[in-house]
């Protein structure tokens, strides 16, 4: 069976999903879609520990040897996403119950676990594949049903936002499918591997020029670059609690992989950095993201909201550690992504406590919760301190990283506006501290209103997630460690 | 050389007239519409470059020998499903979208929203 | 029952819809040989059931083929298409390679189409019924 | 000129005028109706082009189910459409430039119809020769399709599973379903 653990990985959740429509109890819905998201961690770690026994796995889909079929390719890269992608699922869905039986209608119930399955299996999909129409077709999967998980929001802006993502995420999709087709057409193949032996002898075609302009523009709606990213924060905003929770953590995570998937193993990296100044194109508009979104979080007065704006500077990070062209700043920005995964999971994952509890996440309603739900309100200062980059914390390593890897390339503008970021992060992280701890509610209905801590169940995972920003802040052997085999492989 | 892209150049223009009526429109249904135009053209694209001048579908039968490429045949009806379920799951947001906002025109739901955040 | 619709148009569509219904059956098991398969069966199935849903109304079309049905066949199909991977691969073969289905290559493969171009109908037809159902009872 | 190309030029013309109208039309139910011909059209385009598959999908999905789609939504709606056109520049400027990159592209291209062009000559070659005797049917799409890349069309399915699940779970009036089953 063992052999079989690169398909098993996606069709479990594949066939899962369906079946979760013909169940009728909301209860064991949840229960089935939980089991899946463990198992689908559990065939991860073993994917981990296969890859590093006995480097690249290739799984022939239909028997068909690629490029003729379809291959799935499990490289150390793809190990180190399926297993964040997986564990945030399974403690995502650990949490989930309270949140969505108060939010979602139970009737519905089946139906949106079974969304979130084929959400996972989308993300999952990509991931594990080595044929570029397959990503697109996964990409869509995962994509259509987070536009469903989104719509689902209680506000009615959650349909104007799952709307607007809709319209850009299929702009996304299509400038991708040609990109896609561009390369077809120069190349004759659609495998990963075999496209990356055709490509160097075409790099002067203005065609394959066009391809990688479509690519980087689609890649970069997905992943919500700046000023692609208008989608993002009123998404992450309306969408239901947990749905933010999972898409925060995995669905821009998926697509920062599939940039590096693309631009530094389909295209040889030095092609794409030397020829098509992929860095020239990432760093700048990296800038711009890290400065202006953490800028505009500051002055958020909905906390989903301003942590969402937070995600799309902290994409900048990613894209500009990645952007900086050498080994070091892809692996920066691959642990990056790793730490980022925990610390912004577990922030919403905090909110979404807030919002079972109090209905709300606006800002002043937040006044005097550091006494009325203190794990809560806890575990929000020790994850900020980890999104702040303090010492001790994951976010410190994952900083100290793009830092480094930017000095040594001696981008000192950079190199500034990591720090820079870190300070402006200090100020909306601040707000919330304020509110929480050192105000008192101004309405008197609030004042009066008894508010429980949020359940055990959703404290657990939350503060797992905790525990988890403070561990890979001391033990980086899996975050840094993995990343590293992963990129020197691509970096050759 | 011209007759070669001819073919290229128009769907080319189709395709920015589709995503020029998703990007400038107001209207939502309107915008769906634009992306089905927008990515059919793509459609024709990839059927485009699958054409051999000469050749038949392919369907192996006695007697013929040259063939168009199938492949992007496969890939496009997957790509026509895709479309399909993006413009469903669209056009079913729309409908809830004029439930809440009783419209489906983009400025006038900005606008409502803007309302509400004042208030 | 619709009253917009007048006799000659039920009276024709008594004839049409069933012929529309072969010609769905007769795309689904030529696709080895002509155009089509499952997809565009499931696409014309659908699309009979949705013509006589708009000449004699919708509820009337739910009684023969009620949105319960439906549901369960969308799934269907989809556990169709990947059941038959999943066995393929029990049986010792590769997720979806036909080959390990039976003993010449070319049976098992044309089993492996067989059976996975009825999935894929299945579930195609159902979706686009389940759309049409839950827009136009959203409708009212 | 043979006829391919004239078939192929008035079709494509055909295509544009039908969308130079869409972009001016008002009403929403004449433009899903052109948005139908224009599927119906480009189906026409893809036998044409040998596609023959494609075209039969085409005209079923496009023009067929997708029209259909569009004018119960507009019917949930209502007819007109509001007239507010705000913005111009931006989407000109990004239509340009992107459509720009695209001709700027298709400069090495081979031309249509090169039957010596790679995606004729690595792959595909091996479903034209091959499939009749590794899988033993005469459309090669079908094999292609069900066998070689059979698991592309999985993920189709699953595709069109999602948006079915999707606009149940949005639409789906499932109050009425509950009642039902006490």
């Amino acid at each position: 069976m063992l052999a079989h653990l690169p398909a098993l990985q996606v069709v479990i959740p594949l066939i899962s999903a369906p079946a979760c429509v013909l169940v009728t109890r909301a209860n064991w819905a949840w229960l089935l879609a939980t089991a899946v998201s463990i198992i689908s961690f559990v065939i991860a770690l073993l994917l981990v520990h296969e890859v590093s026994e006995h480097g690249v796995l290739s799984y022939h889909l239909g028997g068909w040897r690629p490029p003729l079929g379809i291959e799935y390719r499990i490289d150390h890269l793809s190990a180190y996403l399926l297993t964040i992608v997986a564990a945030t699922a399974s403690i995502t869905m650990i949490a989930a119950r309270e949140s969505i039986k108060q939010e979602i209608p139970p009737e519905k119930a089946s139906l949106f676990f079974s969304a979130y399955l084929l959400c996972l299996t989308g993300l999952l999909g990509i991931i594990a594949s080595g044929d570029a129409f397959n990503i697109f077709v996964f990409l869509e999967i995962s994509s259509l049903s987070s536009y469903v998980l989104i719509a689902m929001g209680r506000d009615r802006r959650a349909l104007t936002a799952a709307y607007q993502y809709l319209i850009m995420g299929t702009i996304g999709a299509t400038f991708i499918l040609i990109g896609v087709g561009l390369l077809y057409m120069l190349t004759g193949t659609l495998n990963i591997q075999d496209l990356q032996q055709r490509i160097p002898a075409i790099v002067d075609s203005r065609t394959l020029h066009a391809a990688f302009a479509f690519l980087t523009a689609g890649i970069s709606l997905k992943i919500a670059l700046f000023p692609l990213h208008l989608w993002l924060p009123n998404a992450y905003a309306h969408a239901p609690s947990m749905i933010t929770v999972f898409l925060s953590a995995t669905a821009t995570k998926v697509s920062v992989y599939v940039l590096l998937r693309f631009f530094f193993d389909l295209f040889p990296q030095e092609i794409s950095l030397q020829q098509f100044h992929l860095g020239k194109i990432l760093l700048p508009l990296s800038i711009i993201a890290i400065l202006t979104a953490s800028f505009v979080a500051i002055f958020q007065e909905n906390i989903k909201r301003m942590l969402a704006y937070s995600s799309v500077a902290q994409i900048g990070y990613m894209t500009l550690a990645i952007g900086l062209g050498s080994a070091d700043g892809t692996i920066a920005g691959m642990v990056y992504l790793f730490n980022h995964a925990i610390i912004k999971g577990g922030l919403f994952l905090a909110m979404a406590c807030v919002l079972l509890r109090i209905g709300s996440v606006q800002l002043e309603d937040f006044a005097g919760l550091g006494r009325r739900m203190p794990w809560t309100m806890a575990a929000v200062v020790l994850l900020g301190l980890g999104l702040i980059g303090i010492p001790f914390t994951a976010g410190f390593v994952s900083k100290w990283y793009v830092l480094s890897a930017a000095i040594e390339q001696g981008h000192w503008l950079a190199a500034i506006v990591v720090v820079g970021g870190s300070l402006l992060t200090v100020l909306y992280i601040w707000k919330i501290i304020e509110h929480a701890y050192f105000k008192t509610p101004v309405s008197a209905t609030r004042q009066s209103q008894v508010i429980l801590e949020a359940p055990r169940q959703m404290l657990l995972p939350l503060w797992l997630l905790v525990a988890g920003s403070f561990y890979f802040g001391l033990d980086t052997s899996f975050s840094l460690g993995f990343a590293s085999t992963a990129v020197q492989a691509l970096f050759h | 050389m011209i007759t070669g892209y001819f073919n290229y150049w128009v769907v080319i223009i189709l395709m920015m007239m589709g995503f020029y009526i998703v990007i400038s429109d107001s209207n939502l249904i309107k915008k769906i519409i634009g992306l089905n135009i927008f990515q059919t053209s793509v459609f024709i694209l990839f059927i485009s470059m699958s054409k051999v001048k000469g050749g038949t579908a392919p369907i192996l039968i006695a007697g013929a020998d040259v063939y168009s490429n199938p492949l992007p045949h496969v890939l496009i009806l997957t790509a026509i499903v895709v479309g399909v379920s993006t413009s469903a799951l669209g056009l079913a947001i729309i409908a809830k979208i004029h439930r809440a906002y009783g419209t489906v025109d983009e400025t006038i739901i900005h606008e409502q929203d803007d309302l509400q955040d004042e208030n | 029952m619709n009253p917009r619709s007048s006799l000659i148009l039920r009276e024709v569509c008594r004839l049409v819809i069933p012929a529309v219904m072969l010609f769905a059956l007769y795309v689904q098991f030529h696709g080895e040989y002509g155009p089509g398969g499952g997809f565009q069966a499931g696409v014309i199935f659908a699309a009979a059931v949705i013509l006589y849903a708009l000449v004699y109304g919708r509820q009337k079309a739910q009684r023969i083929l009620p949105t319960e049905t439906v549901r369960y066949f969308i799934a269907a199909g989809v556990l169709l298409y990947a059941g038959v991977g999943v066995a393929t691969m029990l049986l010792g073969g590769n997720f979806l390679d036909y080959n390990v289905l039976l003993q010449g290559h070319q049976q098992a493969q044309h089993l492996g189409i067989f059976l996975i171009e009825l999935g894929v109908g299945v579930t195609v037809g159902a979706v686009m019924i389940a759309i049409f159902y839950t827009l136009d009872e959203f409708c009212e | 000129m043979d006829i391919e190309t004239i078939v192929n030029i008035s079709l494509l013309t055909m295509l544009a005028l039908t969308v130079v109208v869409l972009i001016r039309m008002k009403s929403l139910l004449a433009i899903a109706l052109s948005s139908g011909v224009y599927s119906f059209l480009s189906a026409g385009l893809f036998v044409a082009m040998d596609a023959v598959d494609v075209a039969f999908t085409e005209a079923a999905v496009g023009a067929g189910i997708t029209t259909i789609l569009l004018l119960v939504t507009i019917a949930i709606t209502g007819r007109e459409q509001t007239v507010s056109k705000h913005k111009r520049f931006l989407p000109i400027a990004v239509i340009t430039i992107t459509g720009a990159a695209l001709i700027y592209g298709t400069l090495d291209m081979p031309p249509y119809g090169d039957a010596k062009a790679p995606i004729h000559t690595h792959v595909a070659p091996h479903y034209l020769t091959q499939s009749s005797e590794e899988i033993g049917i005469p459309n090669v799409v079908t094999s292609v399709l069900a066998s070689y890349r059979g698991y592309d069309t999985l993920g189709e399915v699953v595709v069109i599973f999602t948006a079915a699940v999707g606009v149940l779970l949005l639409l789906g009036n499932a109050a009425k379903r509950s009642g039902r089953k006490q």
